[in-house]
């Protein structure tokens, strides 16, 4: 049931992973024009661009689970020519963590790692893949803390991710040269994405290199020596990360300048309206949280410590009471489990969040559903070929920027952010951090939980959860990407 | 749409063979294809109402629903209207009970319509299964009314059809349904109540199944215990041969037509041609198959 | 040794293992089985018998023989799902000294006694007539049950057998109407258009007035349609003959053949010596009997003699001595 | 130093999952309790012997049903392929054993092929095994018209056996549980199996075959109705085409009663078996229960619930 023909290792001494003239395209969508691009062992490469840019679609050609249209394909020297696919690959040591990742929902993660290792099977098996996932997960991600044999559906996707990296690394028959990264530390939390990055650049020095598509761009510049920036399917920068900044990077992906970081220098007074929804404590340590209009809410703390707990029981709460409160809304991070409707096309997705709107005797409008959809995409700076296509030709930013246009185009006076800028590229981050402050300065309120710590800045108050309790709540100026990580901390540092 | 050139395949061999009657193949085709289509179209809403999803108390309520109203009318035509009205809330009841079994008691779909379906059967056989129960003389005579030659039922079914492919498209209840069938967790946290809409489909399909028992009742002349057993296969094949996915989320109510137009002309062509009744099988069987390979274009990965 | 037996079967325990109760004709089978049995309790005849239907599945029905087995029945009354598939548990209840009585229909195993029709006779009555009508010449339809069942197999054998003898008469269709009438009807709909003229229906009992709704409903001349007892088609031949001076026969089987097995069963039980094979006549209904039988058949029913122990015997009696059947009175 | 992680956290919902594991298992029990209570003649070696010697079939044929599901498909052809095999068992088995058993593998070949069909065309598989139901009735009324024929003795006197300590069919239910399990949820290919059912793509992007795996486990199925039909003809000692068209719905029924889902990569074997042997049973209860015959169908219906209604007690409710 496996690759047939294995791959002699013997031609795999050194040499490049390396693409040349690469084209592909999807209907009338170039998403790739000609681009060459190589990576040598040992070295990591940054690959950054806007959402919709082509990373994945060429992440995908390296990985064989899609066949290239046209250009030449080369690794460690051996030029591949037959037919190219996930076998042929894995068999030349190339691994992919994908952007949607790949794990199977029903099985745990041993048995996920005996999914991508053809030679684990026979007496002990079980045993083997156990020993190699967890030796890998605590190599990578030391303190995890995770469940071998809890079943990967219920797990959140942060852990998911870091599953996923662990289990690309592992090893067993097949040799290890290349990992392909489509953005892993998307859903990380901070400590977690910095142990990922870390690792990734230890086994770069032990000869592994490493292709790390990221968003954040920090992650790039912490970890790479070489930067590719591709903007609409063409590489338009190839250099060292050497004496690079981030606005630098920005800079290359013909984006505007990114903004200063940190709060705008005006804080807006706490307005004194009645807050639109409370939740108590969990006890009598705990703080309420209230949700005020025209207010934007964070919830921070480090990975798993209950706020994105919290995030739910809001929503939950809310959802509850809609008849009495505001209407409601909730951007996903987990996109594909939680947000988008697969079989839909892009309008349909973005109008399901307001179709009362384009009623009309009764019926939805085609033409009024059409042209909101159009506002959006033109609004978010949505990459399609058009509006009826299906949602998945979307690339994973774009369909995050979708999913937060339906919140945005309801009529929700409360929006639950989940994450929900998971994968969003820097230049439209910038522009939802300018939506949000004007829908929230419209009086609409904002309950925000993201794994970017950095994003909570954006917020009019932050409560610090620590071991499933609020303990400290910021406001204002006082809110600091340093601050609450040192408050993140605190906690550990009392108990 | 495949199912279409299908039918109209099956009924030019039909006609050629016998050398006659292609308009009179089609017309009959059509009348029994309303019910085929009634009880496609409830089937239809609850598949499309999420993966696992399905009703098998059909038959049942079919033959319940036929006993109950005509049991109600006792042939007197005054009470047509009541009785479609009894048929109809019968169904709806069946449809609710199926539904709130699912959800109360945590059981898979299949199990639950499958247990219902047994009750169904016995209050049916209870209420009167050792007799056909018939239908008021002027019910009977409304399923085969024509008017400028044109079958009532058929013109109204297929008006049904188009409003569901309507609503489904169009509305916002059509478009929860999908939603839900598509993704339910999805569907709730965009604050669609998924429970509701659920609720509705079963409803809506013992309705149409209720709605089934009362007309064919009338067009075969009275209700009979094993009147319904021809429709579980039945409303299952002709969702699925029309266009609708098993795995939900999607449903195409006007593609039922061709399909159980497709089958009922397939089994007219084969009784036409006159096979013996192993090779009728083995050739339904295998035309059902090439069918759908010839008309299915195969997703690319 | 004619006659009664009377050894005392009141302490006499019977099972009926029925495969299918899911159509009125075997939910009047087993209200038959029930009459009796409350009759003869209250006679002091035999003792609790009840009934198990089984949904149409051999191996259920299986299941509950070897129940009754389990439960040390004096004798087993089997309507059976399958010939040959049940021959097994029958076996077993043979081997426990258990009393197998199979009808209307037939399990193969020998140790079981049988109570069946002729259904040859059945396809060949049918012919007979409408060959006697049509001078010998003309085109049939033939409506058959389920394929694969050995009772559609025997009509339809019988049938073609008596076609033998008249060169002329065609079957120009066969549909398969799976004993149901809704079926029966669609399939005869679908066929008519690409027939020729049709003369005659020929069938296997109660399909007869869903081709006359199919004939009615293709606006061809109504042809002469063989009835099978039930109600609605009598009293649809009733109403032709006086509209149109229509003429027909009916013949079927009688749900109440559960009789005749129950005091098989219990002739047995009380030491009769019954013959392995005891053939029941059909209920056959000509123009003369037909008012007497349609005012005594519920509406939407079927004609259903009540089998006394007195005419079960005589039965018995002639099969033993290879007599002529005794004909079953029409009621008064 | 840092504890093992498989021991750090759990999460909470395992105790539960548990319970609702062993429910189907609690129901069968009551079921035989009820059953031995109602007839103590039942509670012996004869008496089990009897009480599940039919569930059997219905065990395999419902393993087979279950691999199928476990791939996301589904299987409305077993019911008739059953009655297939029975046939060609009782027709040709005894006269002419190397032609059986060539047929049966050809079938078998059939099952791979449908499976090659439905992939490369990607067909929704329900359809495609209702039209192959039509096919399977089709053959087997060519080769045996009407019920009849004979299954050789060799073939009967093998379900007759007396096994020490149980009956035969409570051996041949624990092994099938136990070569389930071990063979699905235990063996490295069960996991491929179950992974390719919930996440295709994922699989396939690890190299893993979609069709190969997909032949491989419609060859199994095929080979689990083979041996279906062949304990069936067993205890029956003969053929008969309309012999199971139950056992599409019951195997269905028992690989959802065993806590499988429709949705793939969900299915349990242990699960399964006693799922298949409630169903037989719940036939039986019946016939010991004597309840009017009106109310007997009904009463089916209403052991299902009983038999379920656990579930509301041990199941969370879902957030
Ligand atoms: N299956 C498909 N069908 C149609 N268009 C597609 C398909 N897959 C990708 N595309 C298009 O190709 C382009 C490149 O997509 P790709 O996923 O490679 O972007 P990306 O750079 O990874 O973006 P992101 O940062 O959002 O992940 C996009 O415009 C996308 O819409
Ligand atoms: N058949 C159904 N399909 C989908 N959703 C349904 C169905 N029936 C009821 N609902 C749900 O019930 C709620 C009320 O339905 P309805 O379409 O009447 O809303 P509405 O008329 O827009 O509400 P309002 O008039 O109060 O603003 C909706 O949220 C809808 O999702
Ligand atoms: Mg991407
Ligand atoms: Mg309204």
């Amino acid at each position: 049931m496996t690759c047939a023909a294995p791959f002699s290792p013997r031609r795999l001494e050194r040499g490049p992973l390396a693409v040349s003239n690469v084209r592909q395209h999807f209907g009338a969508v170039q998403a790739l024009a000609g681009i060459d691009f190589s990576v040598a062992p040992g070295e990591v490469v940054g690959l950054v661009g806007h959402n919709g840019a082509g990373k994945s679609t060429l992440m995908h050609i390296l990985a064989g689970t899609l066949q290239r249209d046209s250009g030449t394909l080369s690794i460690s020297g051996e030029a591949i020519t037959g037919r190219y696919d996930p076998c042929a690959a894995s068999a030349r040591g190339i691994r992919c963590v994908f952007q949607e990742l790949s794990l199977c929902q029903n099985l745990d993660l041993v048995e996920n790692t005996r999914v991508a290792h053809p030679g684990l099977r026979g007496f002990g098996w079980r045993k083997r893949a156990a020993q190699l996932i967890r030796e890998q997960l605590d190599a990578v991600f030391p303190g995890h803390g995770m469940a071998l044999d809890a079943v990967v559906g219920e797990l959140p996707i942060g852990q998911r991710q870091m599953a996923e990296i662990a289990r690309a690394y592992t090893v067993t028959s097949e040799p290890l040269r290349f990992v392909i990264l489509d953005e892993p530390t998307s859903s990380l939390g901070h400590h977690a994405a910095r142990q990922a990055l870390d690792f990734v650049a230890a086994s770069a020095r032990r000869g592994v290199a490493a292709i790390l598509i990221s968003h954040r761009l920090d992650d790039i510049l912490r970890i790479c020596g070489r930067v590719v920036v591709m903007v609409d399917g063409r590489i338009v920068a190839n250099r060292p990360t050497e004496g690079l900044s981030r606005d630098g990077i920005v800079a290359l992906m013909g984006q505007l300048q990114a903004e200063p970081r940190g709060r705008p220098e005006a804080i807006r007074a706490q307005p004194a309206a009645a807050p639109v929804f409370q939740l108590s404590g969990a006890d009598s340590r705990d703080h309420p949280i209230e949700v005020r209009q025209g207010e934007i809410v964070g919830l921070a703390g480090l990975d798993g410590h209950g706020q994105r707990e919290c995030l739910r029981r809001l929503h939950a709460a809310s959802m509850k009471r809609r008849r009495a409160g505001p209407p409601v809304a909730y951007v996903a991070g987990d996109r594909q489990a939680e947000g988008l409707f697969p079989l839909w096309s892009i309008t349909k997705n973005l109008s399901i969040g307001c179709l009362r709107a384009l009623r009309k005797n009764a019926l939805i409008s085609a033409a009024a559903e059409a042209s909101l959809a159009r506002e959006w995409v033109a609004t978010m700076g949505l990459k399609t070929a058009g509006i009826d296509l299906p949602v998945l030709s979307l690339s994973g930013g774009n369909q995050q920027k979708l999913l937060f246009a339906r919140a945005l185009a309801s009529k929700a006076g409360l929006v639950f952010l989940d994450d929900s800028l998971r994968g969003v590229d820097v230049g439209t981050k910038h522009s939802v951090y300018r939506h949000i402050r004007q829908e929230a300065d419209k009086g609409r309120a904002f309950v925000w939980y993201t794994s970017e710590v950095g994003e909570l800045t954006n917020c009019d108050r932050v409560y610090v959860f620590r071991e499933q309790r609020v303990v400290a709540v910021l406001s204002g100026s006082a809110i600091t990407e340093a601050r609450i990580i040192d408050l993140s901390f605190r906690g550990a540092a009392d108990a | 749409m495949f199912s279409f050139v299908a039918a109209a395949l099956m009924g030019l061999i039909s006609a050629a063979w016998s050398g006659r009657g292609g308009a009179e193949i089609l017309s009959v085709a059509l009348a029994f294809s309303v019910f085929s289509v009634l009880v496609g179209t409830g089937q239809m809403l609850v598949i499309a109402s999420g993966p696992g999803h399905i009703d098998l108390s059909v038959p049942a309520v079919i033959t319940l629903s036929a006993y109950l109203s005509m049991g109600m009318m006792q042939s007197n035509d005054a009470l047509v209207a009541a009785g479609f009205a009894l048929a109809l809330a019968v169904g709806l009841l069946a449809g609710v009970l199926n539904f709130l079994s699912i959800l109360a008691l945590r059981l898979p779909p299949l199990i639950a319509t499958l247990a219902w379906s047994f009750m169904f059967q016995s209050l049916a056989m209870h209420v009167g299964g050792e007799a056909t129960v018939k239908p008021p003389a002027l019910l009977a005579a409304l399923t085969v009314q024509r008017v400028a030659g044109v079958q009532v039922l058929v013109v109204i079914t297929v008006l049904l059809s188009v409003l569901v492919a309507v609503l489904l498209n169009r509305s916002i209840s059509g478009r929860h349904l999908l939603a839900t069938g598509q993704s339910a967790e999805a569907a709730r946290l965009t604050g669609i109540p998924i429970h509701r809409v659920r609720l509705a489909a079963y409803a809506a399909c013992g309705a149409f199944s209720g709605v089934t028992g009362f007309l064919l009742a009338g067009f075969t002349g009275g209700a009979a215990l094993n009147m319904g057993d021809a429709y579980l296969m039945e409303a299952i094949a002709v969702v699925v041969i029309g266009g609708t996915s098993v795995a939900g989320g999607q449903a195409n109510a006007i593609g039922i037509w061709g399909a159980a137009l497709f089958l009922n002309l397939l089994a007219s062509m084969l009784n036409t041609v006159r096979v013996e009744a192993p090779v009728r099988l083995i050739l339904t069987g295998l035309i059902i198959i090439l069918v759908l390979a010839v008309a299915t274009r195969p997703a690319r990965a | 040794e004619d006659g009664v037996a009377k050894t005392d079967t009141s302490k006499k325990r019977i099972g009926f293992s029925n495969s299918y109760a899911g159509n009125s004709f075997r939910q009047v089978m087993v209200k038959s089985w029930q009459e009796v049995v409350r009759q003869s309790r209250k006679d002091g005849l035999i003792g609790d018998s009840p009934v198990v239907s089984a949904n149409n599945s051999v191996t259920e029905q299986a299941a509950h023989i070897q129940n009754m087995i389990l439960q040390g029945y004096d004798a087993i009354v089997i309507l059976a799902a399958s010939d040959t598939a049940l021959n097994g548990v029958v076996k077993q209840a043979c081997d426990a000294g258990i009393v197998v009585v199979s009808f209307a229909g037939i399990v193969t195993q020998p140790c079981a006694y049988q109570v069946n029709y002729d259904w040859a006779s059945y396809g060949k009555q049918e012919i007979d007539y409408v060959a006697q009508r049509l001078k010998g010449k003309g085109n049939l339809l033939e409506i058959r049950g389920i394929a694969g069942d050995s009772t559609d197999r025997d009509i339809s054998a019988g049938i073609h057998k008596a076609l033998k003898s008249y060169p002329d008469l065609k079957i120009v269709g066969t549909v398969y109407g799976q004993w149901t009438a809704a079926v029966a009807q669609k399939e005869v709909a679908g066929l008519i258009p690409s027939l020729p003229q049709v003369d005659a229906v020929v069938n296997q009992g109660g399909d007869g007035y869903g081709a006359a709704r199919a004939f009615e409903a293709s606006g061809r001349p109504m042809p002469i349609i063989v009835m099978g007892n039930r109600q609605d088609e009598l009293a649809w031949w009733k109403q032709q003959h006086t509209q149109k001076q229509y003429e027909t026969f009916s013949i079927s089987a009688t749900p109440s053949i559960s009789q005749v097995a129950f005091w098989v069963a219990q002739q047995i039980l009380a030491g009769k010596k019954v013959p392995k094979y005891v053939e029941v006549p059909l209920l056959r209904i000509d123009a003369r009997d037909r008012d007497a039988w349609l005012a005594d058949t519920p509406a939407g029913g079927v004609a259903n003699p009540f089998y006394t122990q007195g005419l079960v015997v005589s039965i018995i009696d002639a099969n033993a001595h290879r007599k002529p059947l005794p004909a079953i009175p029409a009621p008064k | 130093m840092l504890e093992p992680a498989a021991f750090v956290h759990r999460p909470v919902s395992v105790r539960a999952e548990h319970l609702s594991a062993a429910l189907p298992a609690f129901a069968l029990a009551l079921m035989l309790g009820l059953i031995f209570w109602i007839q103590p003649r039942a509670l012996s070696y004869f008496g089990i012997n009897l009480l599940l010697n039919l569930s059997v079939p219905l065990i395999l044929a419902a393993m087979a049903q279950m691999l199928i599901i476990g791939l996301g498909d589904i299987d409305l052809s077993i019911g008739s392929f059953v009655g297939f095999v029975t046939c060609v068992v009782a027709v040709f088995l005894a006269p002419a054993p190397l032609l059986a058993a060539a047929i049966l593998l050809a079938a078998i070949g059939v099952y791979a092929g449908t499976a090659m069909l439905i992939f490369y065309r990607s067909l929704p598989s329900i359809v495609v095994t209702l039209g192959m139901s039509f096919v399977w009735l089709g053959l087997s009324l060519l080769i045996l018209p009407s019920p009849g024929g004979l299954a050789p003795d060799w073939l009967t006197g093998l379900l007759d056996a007396k096994p020490p300590l149980l009956p035969l069919p409570v051996w041949i239910a624990v092994l099938a549980a136990a070569c389930g399990h071990w063979a699905i949820m235990r063996s490295s290919y069960g996991v491929i199996l179950r992974g390719a059912g919930a996440n295709p793509k994922a699989v396939a992007r690890s190299g893993w075959s979609l069709v190969r795996v997909r032949v491989v486990v419609y060859a199994a199925a095929g080979c689990l109705a083979v041996l279906a039909g062949i304990a069936l003809s067993a205890i029956t000692t003969s053929g008969d085409p309309n012999i199971a068209p139950a056992y599409t719905l019951l195997s269905i029924g028992a690989v959802i009663l065993g806590g499988g889902s429709f949705t793939g990569g969900i299915i349990s074997p242990v699960g399964v078996v006693i799922g298949a042997m409630t169903f037989s049973l719940a036939a039986s209860l019946l016939s010991f229960l004597q309840l009017p015959p009106v109310w007997q169908t009904g009463a089916q219906g209403a052991i299902l619930f009983l038999v379920l209604a656990g579930r509301v007690l041990v199941q969370r409710r879902k957030p």
